[in-house]
């Protein structure tokens, strides 16, 4: 049994994922664009569905959507926005900005256009049924001392934070 | 290396260094709330400087057992048991140097010590790892710790705006970096080093690769301070503590040439000439030019530390068999005489690094006659005097590029480091040709400086005057690095 | 169905609008939230691979990738509040006192 | 290798005696009088131990003595490698001839941080005398390189009014030229695999090396600048006069007496042991821009009014003149070449200190200062004489010899060279015997000149072998000759068979 | 796209319409008429000093801080729980060594005083 309409959800996915991407650079108030932040996440969840990564869409809406979206909005309400809001919201490197954005576009396409023949046309099928528990042997087998490793970063995360948060430690 | 489910015992070993270093890291950092205010300093001290200590040991006895590890994550081999030595003996240097500068800056912190310690297991992991994900991670780790310690002078607004600026541009690099590595996994298939250099090496190079190495050379190019992305450098030196600076200006840069050794000769990256030809230029040239102008002497050093970027650089344009050793051994000899020089300038800057300007210094050579003979001796090590290491350092870099016939790279390289010796002469025509400005002695140098001078200026030395040992068994690393 | 190569190029956009959030903006926070955006355009552009060579270990990557950006950002904002305490503002033109 | 025992030994004792002597002086107690007591026997034990090397040196061997040869770095295979010839013998024995004249004549003018001034007197003597004997060509960069930081400090740290200004001009000038020398010391490793000169010497003249034909040009250039900066020649003059009027008197000594003639030696030793036919091909300019050194040295010090500053310009006149008799590519102009070195090296040597007596007194060089000082003082008058006649070049005193030798070989290759060359000698007779008169002759201008005390004895014991060397050298040069000739013989050697096939006589 | 995520989209659809109609229904219905008093905060009876957004204190920040790195621990778990059977015992000591390296972070919290809420 073909999908229904996968293409359709693909450009509405992408739709919103871009255009709130775009929406969190141009919007002056950082609410907003913490906002706009969170859309794309969730948007961007959504395209990790079609490619067949279930996991991994699980863990974008609770760690980054629910997480650290949260702590953003955390510290935006504790640093008072108004007087953010009445200063100048782009400084005066718009010119450079815009060069590099082009330079990354034209490297894209560059890629693009020369890696056209490089990737199958369409994506295979790949059974997400089991693909936590896929992930769960990768994770605990090979990969298991970057594992290790990250229970190190985030001490060192809690740290740094704390330290850096309080003020007489 | 086991296909089995769990790794054997002599893999511990491959990654003791590490093990010993996180574990002391945490014994510091858990002490430091239970211990009473006065002594907690002195103690914590003691046990950061006796766990890099356990960890230069851990890693002599790791070197007899060679051989990957953890299902091919971590590749234990002469070349990361160098830069293991490497970092831990720095790290063992500046705790000694900040025992002093914690209790004059009235900087009352355990975490320190711990930020050093897990910054070090970041760094230490980063030189014998060998798949991306690892390096990643380990990148990450040495990256955040130096991010907190550099802003660590809490009452000052230039150290927490140091680490701002230091955060922000080193996220943006490591955004890069991941770039790199996705495209370089979209063209290989395989984020291990080692299958990713078997396919560059066999079949046509995907064009995928060519980007995803430019990417992680501008990633990694920021870490290194390397020229067209080393805006934040002046600044966050100025800004960090001068112990931290001397840590973040040697051991993370050691690390991540390591990794860029790795990933540039044993991935076999394609096109790489001209890309790293442009940035040593620059580099050199722009490091040097930066640094003529300046007056605060840590702004200076920044800069310097720019220029040297710039020609370790040289080595990597270099052929691999004479690149990687010169490479390794610029590293190590850089190593010696920066951490020196700012252990100096940590302890000359006394309460709230008040006297960090060029006109501080003047006349210091009559006021602490053996400080002053020291950092004399680390700067004619940075100009390239012969019996110091940087001569060798550097002549080993351009005689591996001229073997390369990079005539050109050569040429800008030895002009830049005639200028280069100007402003380093500065310092040196400050401290001894002046009058002292005020007739206050500068307090003598406490125990720990003086051992972590020691230190250094016998590794300048003997760098300087029997540095074949070193090169020997660089060169040796290398040809097994080749030959995977 | 959808060809991979459409997703890399979202993944492009999505790295180039970060790239220039991260240039032109001027409050801290919003910089900061671009950085995160330039990290999610990494992510899909490692997904689509993943999806390609039929290897769970891009995912598994991305996994860790998140786990990173948590730490970061967790350790970046606490930067940004101490900056604030002791700048009161967040402009970044305004904190220059590291100038040349 | 000449005999064991002494003979083997006697080039690392003459060398690092001074730097150990150097150490010793750290840990002697702070008293002024015994570390310059502690000082003068250790450069007079150097001066006795150099004086062994001319006397055993066999006269027919042509090749480097005493040689010693031991591995010092094995990967980019240094040796340490010393070896003496009839030239630099002699240099050496110059060097430790003035060091301990220099530690007398600043007995009294060195006040405060006496030791740091002896201790950084003694490195520089190592490292003047290790450029000398030096034959590894990493080794001689390196005591090049090590006889800047002393030198410069010297200046820096004992000198007058603009001191620091001359002294980082100073450094700047040698550090940036000999960068080009290091290029091209690289350049040369790279391709021969191999530091030592004589193995170099070898695969040049071989014409194993490849790609030498086309660097050669650059090479030698690059070599040939860093000297260049050292003799000082015409354009690259501009750091020794600001040297000599800031540097104490007993570094402007050793910086006359010396440090020039580490220049001229490396163009002997390298450019022509190296590159015989560039040195051919590049002779001409060179023997021009000399001969602008000796006339413009010489009419810029007519005119100068301080004393010190004078003698810096004539002695940038003779240093023409050396370069003149190297660039005749004659035995008798390297002969005389080599032997104004070493008259050079005395008599310029000698008028420093000269100069330095008259500072002590009166704390100046200004020459109308000073006015009719023979009144008073009679016997520094007669000696400031004797000297100045010497470097004129008088017949009987050592100058004449050496410039007679020079004019000699420069006319055999060119009559217009000669001529030019023999009016620097009216030059040098004019500016000094001008500068004399208006010092000593007349009636005291100044009164406070009248009470100036004449010579005591440590001024004469430090004057009084200057003039007798000068003296000696002017009647019986054959001691020097002998020795000079056969060495000069080995580097033309080369040249001769060169010019042979070229002029085919 | 797998079908059996259908459910899902349309409950999405469902929330993506009912909030809007129902915020903009109550708009359109109410009276509105807005004066300077009636848009006062009201503070029962005095007057306000300060603007209604006052700044907030940093404990909220560190207990955010918290939050997220135990969440990231928990999705660490969230793997494990799945195949713990596979994994076996060498994957319970890697949990747990996971867990006591997260639990003295939490030691040294709780002993810096981070937590408390003065």
């Amino acid at each position: 049994m073909q999908p229904v309409a996968t293409t359709f959800f693909f450009y509405f996915l992408s739709a919103v994922t871009v255009i709130s991407g775009i929406a969190v650079i141009t919007r002056r108030n950082p609410v907003h664009s913490a906002l706009a932040l969170i859309v794309a996440l969730l948007g961007q969840a959504g395209l990790y569905l079609m490619l067949y990564a279930p996991f991994v869409a699980g863990v974008q809406i609770i760690l980054y959507a629910g997480g650290i979206m949260v702590l953003f909005l955390f510290v935006i309400m504790l640093v008072n926005i108004e007087r953010a809001q009445k200063e100048e919201q782009f400084n005066k490197q718009w010119i450079v900005g815009i060069v590099a954005a082009l330079a990354l576009g034209v490297l894209f396409v560059l890629v693009y256009m020369k890696g056209k023949g490089l990737f199958p046309q369409t994506v295979a099928q790949l059974p997400e049924g089991e693909n936590t528990q896929g992930i769960a042997m990768l994770l605990y087998r090979d990969y298991m001392f970057a594992f290790e490793i990250a229970s190190l970063l985030l001490l060192v995360a809690i740290i740094g934070a704390v330290v850096m948060a309080k003020k007489r430690i | 290396m086991s296909a089995s489910a769990t790794p054997l015992a002599v893999e511990y070993v491959r990654i003791l260094p590490e093990l010993v270093l996180s574990i002391f890291g945490m014994a510091v950092m858990v002490l430091d709330p239970l211990i009473d205010e006065r002594r907690n300093q002195r103690t914590l001290g003691n046990i950061a400087l006796l766990g890099s200590l356990a960890a230069i040991i851990a890693t002599l006895y790791q070197s007899q057992y060679p051989g990957p590890g953890f299902w091919n994550m971590v590749n234990v081999d002469a070349f990361s048991v160098f830069f293991h030595f490497l970092v831990t003996t720095v790290t063992a240097i500046v705790i000694l140097t900040s025992y002093d500068y914690m209790e004059v800056q009235q900087i009352r912190a355990g975490e320190y010590y711990g930020l050093i310690l897990f910054g070090a297991v970041g760094m230490c992991l980063m030189s014998s790892a060998v798949e991306l994900v690892l390096i990643f991670i380990a990148l990450e780790i040495s990256s955040i710790s130096t991010y907190i310690l550099a802003g660590f002078r809490r009452r000052a607004a230039i150290s927490s705006e140091a680490s701002l600026k230091y955060f922000l541009l080193g996220s943006f690099a490591t955004a890069f970096f991941l770039y790199g590595v996705a495209l370089m996994f979209g063209a290989t298939g395989s984020t291990s080093i080692s299958v990713i250099s078997q396919v560059l090496r066999s079949g046509q190079i995907p064009v995928l690769a060519y980007a995803g190495i430019a990417l992680m050379f501008v990633g990694l190019g920021f870490k290194v301070a390397a020229a067209p992305f080393h805006i934040w450098t002046p600044d966050v030196y100025e800004g960090a503590p001068s112990p931290v600076v001397g840590f973040m200006s040697t051991a993370p840069k050691a690390a991540v040439f390591a990794v860029l050794l790795r990933i540039m000769f044993e991935a076999n990256a394609p096109g790489r000439l001209w890309l790293i030809w442009v940035t040593a230029a620059l580099s050199m040239t722009l490091g040097n030019i930066g640094a003529l102008v300046q007056d605060n002497v840590k702004r200076l050093l920044a800069y310097s530390s720019i220029a040297h970027a710039g020609y370790l650089l040289v080595a990597f344009a270099a052929l691999p068999s004479g690149g990687i050793p010169a490479a390794m051994f610029y590293t190590a000899s850089y190593a010696a005489m920066n951490v020196g020089a700012f252990a100096v300038v940590s302890h000359f800057a006394s309460a709230g690094e008040r006297y960090v300007t060029l006109e501080d210094y003047s006349g210091l050579g009559r006021r602490s006659p053996l400080l002053a003979a020291t950092l004399t001796i680390f700067l004619l090590s940075l100009i390239g005097i012969p019996i110091t290491g940087g001569f060798f350092a550097k002549f080993y870099v351009f005689s591996a590029a001229l073997q390369a016939n990079l005539v050109g790279l050569v040429i800008i390289g030895v002009l830049n480091s005639a200028i280069g010796a100007y402003y380093y002469l500065r310092i040196i025509v400050m401290m001894y040709m002046r009058e002292p400005r005020e007739e206050a002695p500068v307090p003598a140098a406490p125990i720990g400086l003086r051992a972590a001078l020691t230190l250094t200026v016998f590794a300048t030395i003997y760098l300087g005057i029997l540095p074949g040992g070193v090169l020997e068994y660089a060169s040796r690393s290398a040809a097994e690095l080749m030959r995977q | 169905m959808v060809p991979l190569s459409y997703y890399l190029v979202l993944s492009g956009i999505l790295f180039a609008c970060g790239v220039l959030g991260f240039l032109i903006k001027r409050n801290i926070i919003t910089i900061f939230m671009s950085i995160e955006l330039m990290l999610n355009g990494v992510n899909l552009s490692f997904v689509a691979f993943a999806a390609q060579w039929h290897a769970l270990s891009g995912q598994v990557f991305v996994f860790f990738v998140m786990v990173v950006a948590a730490a970061e950002s967790a350790v970046g904002l606490a930067i940004i509040i101490a900056v604030y305490r002791t700048r009161q503002t967040l402009n970044v033109d305004q904190i220059n006192l590291l100038k040349l | 290798m000449n005999g064991p025992g002494l003979n083997s030994i006697i080039l690392a004792l003459v060398t690092f005696i001074p730097l150990a002597g150097a150490l010793l002086l750290l840990f002697v107690p702070q008293r002024e009088r015994d570390i310059r007591v502690f000082s003068l026997v250790i450069s007079l034990l150097a001066f006795v131990l150099s004086l062994h090397l001319p006397v055993h040196l066999q006269r027919a061997q042509g090749g480097f003595q005493y040689e010693v040869n031991i591995p010092w770095i094995p990967t980019p295979n240094i040796h340490y490698h010393m070896g003496v010839d009839g030239i630099s013998s002699w240099l050496v024995v110059l060097t430790t001839f003035l060091t301990p004249l220099c530690v007398l004549i600043s007995w009294k003018s060195i006040r405060e941080r006496v030791k740091e001034f002896f201790i950084l007197l003694l490195i520089l003597e190592t490292a003047l005398i290790g450029v000398f004997v030096s034959l590894d060509l990493f080794l001689f960069y390196f005591f090049w390189e090590a006889t800047l930081i002393p030198m410069a400090l010297l200046i820096g740290m004992y000198g007058h009014g603009r001191r620091v200004y001359a002294a980082v001009k100073f450094f700047l000038y040698t550090m940036i030229a000999s960068m080009f020398m290091l290029a091209a010391i690289l350049w040369l490793y790279a391709k021969t695999g191999s530091f030592d000169f004589v193995t170099i010497q070898n695969a040049v003249r071989g014409g194993g090396v490849e790609g030498f034909a086309t660097a050669a040009p650059w090479l030698f250039l690059g070599f040939f600048v860093a000297f260049a900066v050292k003799v000082p020649l015409f354009p690259l003059h501009t750091w020794l006069p600001d040297a000599h009027v800031e540097a104490p008197t007993a570094g402007s000594v050793l910086l006359a007496g010396v440090l020039l003639k580490m220049g001229t030696y490396g163009m002997l030793r390298f450019n022509l042991g190296l590159f015989p036919e560039q040195s051919r091909a590049n002779a001409g300019w060179i023997s021009v821009l000399a001969l602008i050194g000796i006339i413009y040295g010489a009419l810029v010090a007519l005119v100068q009014p301080n004393m010190k500053k004078l003698i810096a310009y004539s002695s940038i006149s003779h240093l023409g003149f050396v370069v003149l008799g190297i660039f005749s590519f004659t035995q008798t102009g390297l002969d005389g070449a080599t032997f104004v070195m070493l008259a050079h090296g005395v008599s310029t040597g000698a008028l420093f200190m000269l100069a330095g007596i008259l500072y002590e007194r009166r704390h100046t060089y200004e020459i109308s200062e000073f006015g009719g000082l023979a009144t008073p003082m009679p016997r520094y008058a007669a000696l400031f004489l004797f000297i100045v006649l010497s470097s004129i070049g008088l017949p009987l005193l050592n100058g004449f010899v050496g410039e007679f030798l020079v004019l000699s070989g420069t006319f055999r290759t060119s009559a217009l060279y000669g001529v030019l060359g023999a009016t620097g000698v009216i030059w040098s007779a004019c500016y000094l015997l001008w500068m004399y008169q208006r010092v000593f002759f007349g009636k005291v201008t100044h009164e406070i000149n009248e009470v100036l005390p004449d010579l005591d004895l440590r001024e004469r014991i430090t004057l009084w072998p200057t003039a007798a060397a000068a003296l000696v050298m002017g009647v019986a040069p054959l001691l020097w000759l002998n020795a000079i000739d056969p060495a000069v013989q080995s580097t033309l050697a080369p040249l001769t068979q060169m010019a042979s096939k070229v002029v085919g006589r | 796209m797998p079908q059996n995520y259908v459910p899902i989209f349309i409950f999405v659809a469902l929330i993506g319409v009912l909030i809007p109609v129902t915020l903009l229904a109550a708009k359109l219905v109410r009276p509105d008429n807005p004066n300077k008093t009636k848009l006062m905060p009201y503070e029962c009876g005095i007057d306000p000093v300060d603007h209604a957004r006052g700044r907030y204190t940093v404990r909220f920040y560190i207990v955010a801080i918290l939050f997220v790195v135990f969440d990231v621990e928990t999705i660490f778990l969230f793997p494990w729980a799945v195949k713990f059977k596979a994994l076996g015992v060498f994957g319970l000591i890697e949990i747990l060594i996971f867990l006591v390296i997260l639990i003295v972070g939490y030691i040294w919290i709780w002993k810096k005083g981070a937590l408390e809420w003065v």
